[in-house]
C-alpha cells in the first residue's frame, strides 16, 4: 500500500519532458518533490506563477509569494508572475498539459466530486471546476476509500460533481486506473496489494486484464 | 499633466461607501489583500454588503473580520477553505454565498471591466454552477454562459503606485487585483509605496491608472502568512 | 469658417479636467494641441498607451513608439502601455470619458459611417467600431461638406455604417451642433457665418434656435 | 528546470508552416511586427495563407511583402488603410478579407489563447460586422457574439525574452502581440535580445513562456516608421 508521498511518486512518473503542470492541494502538491532531476518541467500554480520552486528556507518566507494552498513558496529563474484571469486563460486555453488534483469521489463514467458534502462541509470549487473542465490530462490523486472505509471509486457519484466525464485516470494508495467507457481499468496494483483487494474497495465498475503488473516505484 | 488620483488614507479613500453596495475586494488567501480598506469598513460599519472576492479571509483577519461583525449580506467568492465564520454563516443560512469557479470569477471581473457583458466558459458545465445558466456547444463541447460582474467599489492592493493611479503589484500578491480594478465604478487601490508621476516605467505597469480613482500610501502593513511552510520542516501535506 | 485647427481649437473646450480622451487620425489628433496648460487630461491611442505625449523631436523619433495613426509619439510623465486587448477594455468598458473622430458621414439619428466606399475605397473600421458603440460621449471632427460640396450632415447615411445612434456632437467648419431626437440642433456658429450658410450645407433636419452665438475661439 | 524554447534562428522556427495553413502575426502598422520570420515565410513562398494581422503592412514591408506575392488567400484585419496593394486586391477580389473591428479582433484573439470560444461585445452592432451573427440585448444595450480566433502558427515579435519563451515587448511595440501568443497552437516568438532562464524579473513579464514555443534571437531589425512625425515640424494632420 502506498502512503501519501508514495502516490505523489507514482504520479511523478507520468509527467513528461517539458510539460507545464498544475498541481492541486493536498497530495499532489507533493507530486513536485519527485520530478527528476534535470527534466524541463514547469508547474504552474493557478494563483498566478509558473515555475513555482519549493518552499523557501526559514526566514525566507515572503507574504506575497504562495500558491494555490496558500503555502510560502520560491520561483524557480524563467518563473513569470500574473493576474488570475491570465492564470486561467493557460489553464482554459489547455495550455496546461497536466491537473493533479484530489477527489471525495471519482465515478467510473469520468465524474469528479471535490467541493461539497450537502449541508456538512462546503469547501468552495475553487479553480477545480475550471480546470477539470480543460485540461486534457486529469490525473486524480487520492486515498481509495474514505476514513469510514467507504469506496470513493462509484457507479455514479453521489455528492454535487465539480466536472462531467474528465477524469482519465486516477492514483490511490491502492491502484493505477484508467477511465474509459465507463468502467475503471486496473492498470497497476500498488506493492503488495492483490487484485482482490482493489476489488473489494472499488464500488464502481472495474475492468481486470489478465496480467496486472505491480508500480514499480524506484 | 496627468490626472492626479491621490487621496490621504484609506479614511478619504472609503468615503462614499453605503448600506447595500456591492465591493469587489483584490487578494486570494490573504496574499495581496487590501488590508487597510477593510480595516476603515469595519470601523464605518457599514453593513448588508454584498462582497465580491476569492476568498473572505480567516476567523480574525481580511474579510473575515466583516464576517464576524455581520457587515456582509452576500458573499460572491470560489473558496470558502479554512475560513469556520464563513463555512458556519453559510451552512446557516445567516449569510447568502454565491459559490463560482475561480477562472469563472476572474473572468467575470475582467469582462465586467471590459465591457463584455458575457461570455462562454466550459467551467462549471454539469454541475450545480450551471443551473438556471444558458449550456450551449462550441466545438462539440459544452459551455455555459457567464455573465460580467461589476461592483460599486473596487478596492484593490498593490506594491507600488503613482500619483496618476499606475499600478504595480509585486509576485503572486497580484492575483485578482487588476480585474477588480478595471471592474469598480470607483476603485480605491492602497499601495506599499507612492511614488511622482514619472518614476513608474510606463513599461511596466500592471493596471494602468485609466481604471483607479482614488490611491494612497497605507501604513502598518501585517501582510500575515496563511500557511507558513519553510524547506526544514519535512515535506508534508 | 475654421480651418482644421480652428475645428480642434473649438473641440478641446468640451474636454474636462480629470477625463481620458481618445482622438482619432486627422482633424482629431490635433485637439491635443490645445488643452490648456495645467488641466489634468490623458490621451489614450488605442494601439496601447495612456498618457500620450506631443510628437519628438527630430532624431528622437521611436520605431516603438507610436500612435494609433502611426505616428512618431512621445510618452508623459505618468504614461501607461498595453496590450490591444487592454487598450479596448478601457474603450469599451467606458473608462474613457470622451472619443473625437472623424467621419465621411453623420445622420440627423446619430449613425456615423467612416470606413468604407463600397467598390471604390475601403480603409477599414479599425478602432472606430469599437470606440463609437462604447463611448458615452462622441463628438465627429470633420467639413461640413465633401470634395464634391455636398453636405455630410444627412437625414440618414449612405455609406455602411460604423455605428448606430451614438453620435451627440459634431463640431465642422461651420458650426457646432448636437444630435438629438433625430435632428442636427444648432448650437454654434463658426466665426463670420450666418445660419443661412449652415443651412444650406446641411442636408439633414435642422433645427434652429432663436439666437444662435458665434464660436468664441481664444 | 524551465522548458527550454530556443530555436537557432528563422529558418528553425518557421519548420511546419506549410501551404493553407492560418497564421497570426503581431503588429500594429508596422510597429512590433515579426519581421524576421515574415522575411522567412516570403523565401519560403508558402501560399495560400489565411493572415490573421491588425494591418497588412506597407506596400514593401511587413506582411505587404506576402502580398505582393500573392502568398496571401485571406486577411483577417481591420484595417486597410495605407497599404494600396492590398485595397487593390480587396477591391478587385482577388484577395479574400474579413474586416472585423479592432476591439473585436484584439479580444478574439484573447478569447482564443484563453478557452473562450464566444463573447458579446456592442462593436459592431447596426453594421455590416453584424451581419450573420447573433444579437442579444444586455442591459438594454444590443450587443453581437464573436467567437474565438486560433491560428495554427502565431508569429510575434518581443523586445526581450528569456530561454524558457518569457517575453517583454517595448512600448506601443506591444500591441497585438501578447494576445497573438496566446492563440497560437504554435507561437513562434522572435526578440530583439534573448537571455538565459532568470535573467528577466519574473514579476514584469508580458508573455509568460507556456504561450511560447519557439524563440529566437532575430537580427538586422529594419523596425521601419511608417509615419515619421516630429515637433520641429509645425503640427499638421
Amino acid at each position: 500500500m502506498l502512503d501519501k508521498n508514495g502516490i505523489a511518486q507514482r504520479i511523478a512518473q507520468e509527467v513528461h519532458d517539458g510539460w507545464y503542470v498544475n498541481l492541486g492541494i493536498g497530495i499532489p502538491t507533493l507530486v513536485a518533490n519527485f520530478i527528476p532531476e534535470g527534466m524541463e518541467v514547469e508547474f504552474q500554480s493557478e494563483n498566478g506563477i509558473l515555475g513555482m520552486g519549493p518552499f523557501p528556507f526559514a526566514g525566507k518566507e515572503d507574504a506575497d509569494l504562495i500558491n494555490a494552498g496558500k503555502q510560502t513558496i520560491t520561483a524557480m529563474p524563467g518563473a513569470a508572475f500574473f493576474d488570475s484571469a491570465t492564470s486561467f486563460a493557460m489553464i482554459r486555453g489547455q495550455h496546461v498539459q497536466l491537473t493533479v488534483l484530489g477527489a471525495m469521489e471519482v465515478a467510473q463514467n469520468g465524474d469528479i466530486a471535490n467541493w461539497k458534502i450537502p449541508g456538512k462541509m462546503v469547501k468552495g470549487m475553487g479553480g477545480a471546476m475550471d480546470l477539470v473542465a480543460s485540461a486534457e490530462n486529469i490525473i486524480v490523486a487520492m486515498m481509495h476509500t474514505n476514513r469510514a472505509g467507504e469506496s470513493k471509486l462509484l457507479p455514479s457519484c453521489t455528492l454535487p460533481l465539480t466536472g462531467v466525464g474528465c477524469v482519465k485516470r486516477v492514483v490511490t494508495n491502492l491502484a493505477v486506473l484508467d477511465i474509459r467507457d465507463g468502467a475503471f481499468h486496473l492498470v497497476e496494483r500498488a506493492p503488495g496489494i492483490e487484485v482482490d483487494q482493489i476489488r473489494a474497495a472499488t464500488a464502481g465498475k472495474l475492468v481486470v486484464p489478465e496480467v496486472v503488473p505491480e508500480m514499480v516505484i524506484a | 499633466m496627468a490626472i492626479n488620483k491621490v487621496v490621504t488614507n484609506e479614511i478619504e479613500a472609503c468615503k462614499g461607501v453605503k448600506n447595500g453596495m456591492t465591493l469587489m475586494l483584490g487578494g486570494f488567501g490573504l496574499c495581496g489583500i487590501p488590508e487597510r480598506s477593510i480595516a476603515e469598513l469595519v470601523r464605518l460599519n457599514i453593513v448588508d454588503l454584498t462582497c465580491i472576492s476569492n476568498n473572505a479571509g480567516v476567523d480574525d483577519f481580511g474579510l473575515g473580520l466583516l464576517l464576524q461583525k455581520r457587515q456582509i449580506r452576500k458573499m460572491i467568492s470560489s473558496y470558502v477553505g479554512e475560513n469556520d465564520e464563513f463555512e458556519r454563516q453559510m451552512l446557516s443560512g445567516e449569510l447568502e454565498v454565491d459559490l463560482i469557479p475561480q477562472g469563472s470569477l476572474a473572468e467575470r471581473c475582467r469582462a465586467g471591466g471590459a465591457g463584455i457583458p458575457a461570455f462562454y466558459t466550459p467551467a462549471g458545465y454539469g454541475t450545480e454552477v450551471a443551473e438556471g445558466k444558458e449550456t450551449r456547444e462550441f466545438n462539440g463541447k459544452p459551455h455555459i454562459l457567464e455573465s460580467a460582474l461589476t461592483a460599486d467599489f473596487a478596492f484593490v492592493k498593490a506594491w507600488r503606485g503613482d500619483t496618476a493611479g499606475n499600478l504595480i503589484y509585486k509576485a503572486t500578491a497580484r492575483n485578482f487585483n487588476p480585474m477588480m480594478a478595471m471592474a469598480g465604478k470607483i476603485t480605491v487601490a492602497e499601495v506599499e509605496e507612492l511614488v511622482p508621476e514619472g518614476e513608474l516605467d510606463p513599461n511596466q505597469i500592471h493596471t494602468p491608472g485609466i481604471f483607479v480613482q482614488r490611491i494612497f500610501q497605507g501604513t502598518g502593513y501585517e501582510k500575515r502568512i496563511e500557511q507558513r511552510t519553510v524547506k526544514t520542516e519535512k515535506l508534508s501535506e
